[in-house]
């Protein structure tokens, strides 16, 4: 970028509760090759925000290496989630252990419906939301496209609103620009897309509706080279977000030419 | 004493405490959170909370997910 | 983008001809609100060549300055149009005359069917493509998606074939991936899409298709924010590149968790 | 259609409750032109099942005409709908009033979430469900395409899940596809299209996803003309219907002749 | 259909040269299962314009039954194709063949590009229209979306301009309906989507645009039941015809009840 | 007696029954429904439902939807 | 004498005609055309068009397209 | 001597040479090309052609275009 857009995106950052934000690429830390990728790919991404996972501490196979070792906590705000839940009380129980750690006190909410499709159930969501907030969390709640869904999770006072483009891991992009857009016009809270982006120009797409961010995982994890598609990613989200803020030019079925007529 | 430690059954000497439970898994600085008896600990209580026999226990960390 | 990537990124360069470039944007200088801001959009956009028009010189009020005043030479490589033209006679004509400017031997022919649409006369494309291929131009073409005229240019000895996302200034994007796609299977030389980009993310889905580049004017000039808009852009294409690179995940109905499953 | 084929029509019948239906389209009675024109669309449109909304009787202007005489009863199966109703307890109301006028034990829930879409309330309308399966209504329900929601009717017990396919009145069709694919994966129910048609493709679409049928209302009352249209609807509910009983080609970026190779 | 409505239908003629038809689906002969089964399709799909091809007698082994034993020439106007020919001459050629069996004076045009996509060539296609018009034939050419040598085609003196949804036998419907619309808007001929469908609702989309009939082959022939989906094929044809006619409400990203407000 | 019906204020004679209210309404075989002081009558109690003074009626029928 | 049909090389009779070439053939009633030499032969030519040695015919009929 | 220069009749010198009317146009460095009598006029030649009575000139620049 020339240096004064440089300057300018500086400048636009994405306040979610206490924290705050230059890039606007949230990035998962599942399904890496290596840990030395998933770093790599950290990097790449120029993300500033992680999420993980909480399970069991491993007792038999102690493992030399965690994590948080190739996770600069310094660098990276941690994200903890949720995965793997079914119900609103795993996911606040959930929710408080990973607080205990001491780590973090942002939780990306999921309360899932069904473990084929992975897509999230609204009522569970709702009931761990209203909870959550009452405990003090900074709630990213992920969940469907729902419109009314995402009001009422508002309504109860989340930091952010994270509608699915489309189903985890399924690489296909925002299927409902509408929903999206409806969301948008509604939502006081920052709307992020979280799940569906299976490549850049869907995280493009995705900002242009005048989403706050865009947050992937399997995209970047499972693609050819994730180090560089990290990289993709993170021009995609930058190259969005500027659109933009631009306006861009109308669609029409045929229009004007870009040359002057000619004259001789 | 028996404690029942992630679905297993374990034998430690008694009235030790959590923080030491932790610090003979070499569980090191890295973060973790523990469930006594289903309950949150809060981290803070980690040093002072002394086990006894037939406590359960949920040791979770931080993994890769999305 | 990360160091390595930035390295990777200089050496990933597009051969036209004599000519080669690192930046996959080409911009064109039509349109802006002034020439100040087509100064610093082509600045922000990172391209390194430019297309311009061939006109009459004013005789009555002789403008004290020119278009190639706020375009410098040293750092932009300039690539003369035929828009206007009609016929092949015409943009033959007009591309002897730019290149006796002396200040290119690049043309990008464009033989219009229609002064409505815009749209390519693919038979006058054909014909002043073989005389210009002949008569020793660096032959840049713009031409409908149709993949058998595109062969045919190829065939012809063209540098590049460029063949329309959508009508010129419509911002409707790719409109026919299909098309594109059969193009790249076919070509041997560099596929370029030229015209119908409206926003940031069609030309990432340009670049993500396997397209060498991508050529606009209009998504640029028309934007609320015309510089802003060259920084998307610009980001939108090397984005789209590293995805086409990176190797994308594969879509599906859905998926599976990017967290491992809930074990406690 | 061929006899044979008609024939077959016949005998693929669609199940609902207690009742049966040879017409697959579900048309809605409200914002035609006049009476008259609503009973000739009905007619038109092959129909068996019309949905009705509940309102105060007027005692003011005894209008001396009311909807039901220009409906067969006799011909027509009457679904009466809880449009209007903002939370569960105002739609279990309805319902019930509906019943009492002794015109049909069957209902369209809807319990909408919001004035300006008049999208569904997933939380009200499972809250609404659970009730009127209790009282032993035939619940149709409208909802949004959430799989996980129409899971969760569908195992209250309703009789049909009715996703929208986009806003109502948007015209917009089916506006995710995959979700309608997933519901139909899941569902034991017949699944009906409610909400979003804008034109006979639309249906036929819905039908060759495989849904069982289609409602809609405003796609034909606020048609140039509706007495068409309602025909068009008929035939694209039929057409959709009978291609998913075929088994359509797959889709290739490009395939083999349907004339043999030329030998002379 | 209703009866008035049929009434009207049986006016809304489609007139080509000196013939005219009810039906606006025209229908391919080859790569059927069977005869039997290519017989009942044709008759299933109510078309009245069938295709053949134009290949050597066999000397070797007389079949003792020929396609037209199959094909009621008092029912069906017979238009034979150029396929299979890939330059102006063999089409030229062909197509006089297929006249001196007396059968039609009718042609379909194609001279195809490439052995691969089948796609058409519009240079040898232009070059076989002036021909073919000048000797005198009823030119019916499939050719590309392009809306420039549509025209050109037109102005040749075709009869009908047919231009591709997308490859022959690709099943993916119309993937550019923007040229679609540019072609219907010059048009003085009918315009006659040929190639490409693959399901109902395709057909009903094309015949919304405007178009004035539809022409398939594969879509039929390999369908699971190609009867079954001739009937399908036959009903969307006509469902979108009525659609064009009868006016779409437009689309919104939200609308408007079609109950009124509740008021109890 | 005063009746509240569908928000308005009638007078009607004593006693009038629910199936007579109807009639004087000229509801004639139109499909209606009646909530007597916000509870659903019964169809079939309409005939001897008699009506008391202050009674709030909400008298429904069916209009066009979707 | 020797004709060349469909690129075959056949032997017929001296004289014959292509009308009665095709009746040989076994066509029938069933629609064809004839290219005599290169030359489209007219429909109603058939009948009277004698063939000579090393005539080279190309007899061409319907088939099943698109 | 009567030049047609872009269309418009201008009179310029006699003996008057393609670089010279292009000074005397202010045209300074900017690129420009030129037509003489409908022939496009190779840049090296610019110097040494001499323009005579009823020339007709064709004098192209660059202006913005995509």
């Amino acid at each position: 970028m020339g240096k004064s857009l440089l300057k300018e995106a500086q400048q636009d950052r994405l306040r979610l509760g206490k924290y705050e934000f230059t890039s606007r690429l949230f990035v998962g830390t599942g399904k890496y090759p290596s840990m030395e990728v998933m770093r790599d790919a950290l990097e790449a991404s120029g993300t500033e925000l992680v999420t993980v996972a909480v399970r069991r501490l491993s007792l038999k196979d102690r493992p030399r290496e965690s994590l948080l070792d190739y996770i600069d906590t310094d660098r990276y705000t941690i994200l903890p989630n949720t995965a793997g839940c079914y119900n609103a009380e795993e996911a606040v129980r959930t929710a408080h252990l990973a607080r205990e750690t001491g780590i973090s006190d942002m939780v990306k909410l999921e309360v899932l419906g069904d473990e084929r499709t992975l897509l999230p159930d609204p009522v569970g969501t709702l009931e761990a939301a209203r909870q959550l907030v009452k405990d003090g969390f900074t709630v990213l709640v992920y969940t469907t496209d729902d419109p009314i869904i995402a009001k009422k999770l508002e309504d109860l006072g989340v930091t952010s609103v994270m509608p699915a483009g489309a189903p985890i891991g399924s690489g296909q992009g925002i299927l409902n620009k509408n929903n999206i857009r409806i969301i948008l016009e509604n939502a006081k809270v920052p709307v992020i897309v979280d799940a569906g982006v299976g490549t850049a120009s869907d995280i493009a797409i995705a900002m242009e509706l005048g989403c706050e961010g865009v947050l992937l995982n399997t995209g970047i994890a499972h693609a050819g080279d994730p180090v560089k598609m990290a990289g993709a990613m993170k021009q995609a989200c930058e190259a969005g977000r500027l659109a933009y803020l631009s306006g861009r030019i109308p669609r029409k079925l045929y229009a004007k030419a870009s040359s002057p007529e000619k004259d001789f | 004493m028996r404690l029942r430690i992630n679905g297993e059954t374990e034998t430690y000497p008694d009235g030790i405490t959590v923080r030491e439970l932790l610090d003979s898994l070499g569980t090191g600085n890295r973060p973790v959170a523990v469930e006594l008896n289903r309950k949150v600990l809060p981290g803070n209580k980690l040093k002072e909370q002394i086990l006894r026999e037939d406590d359960s226990l949920e040791i979770v960390t931080f993994v890769g997910g999305g």
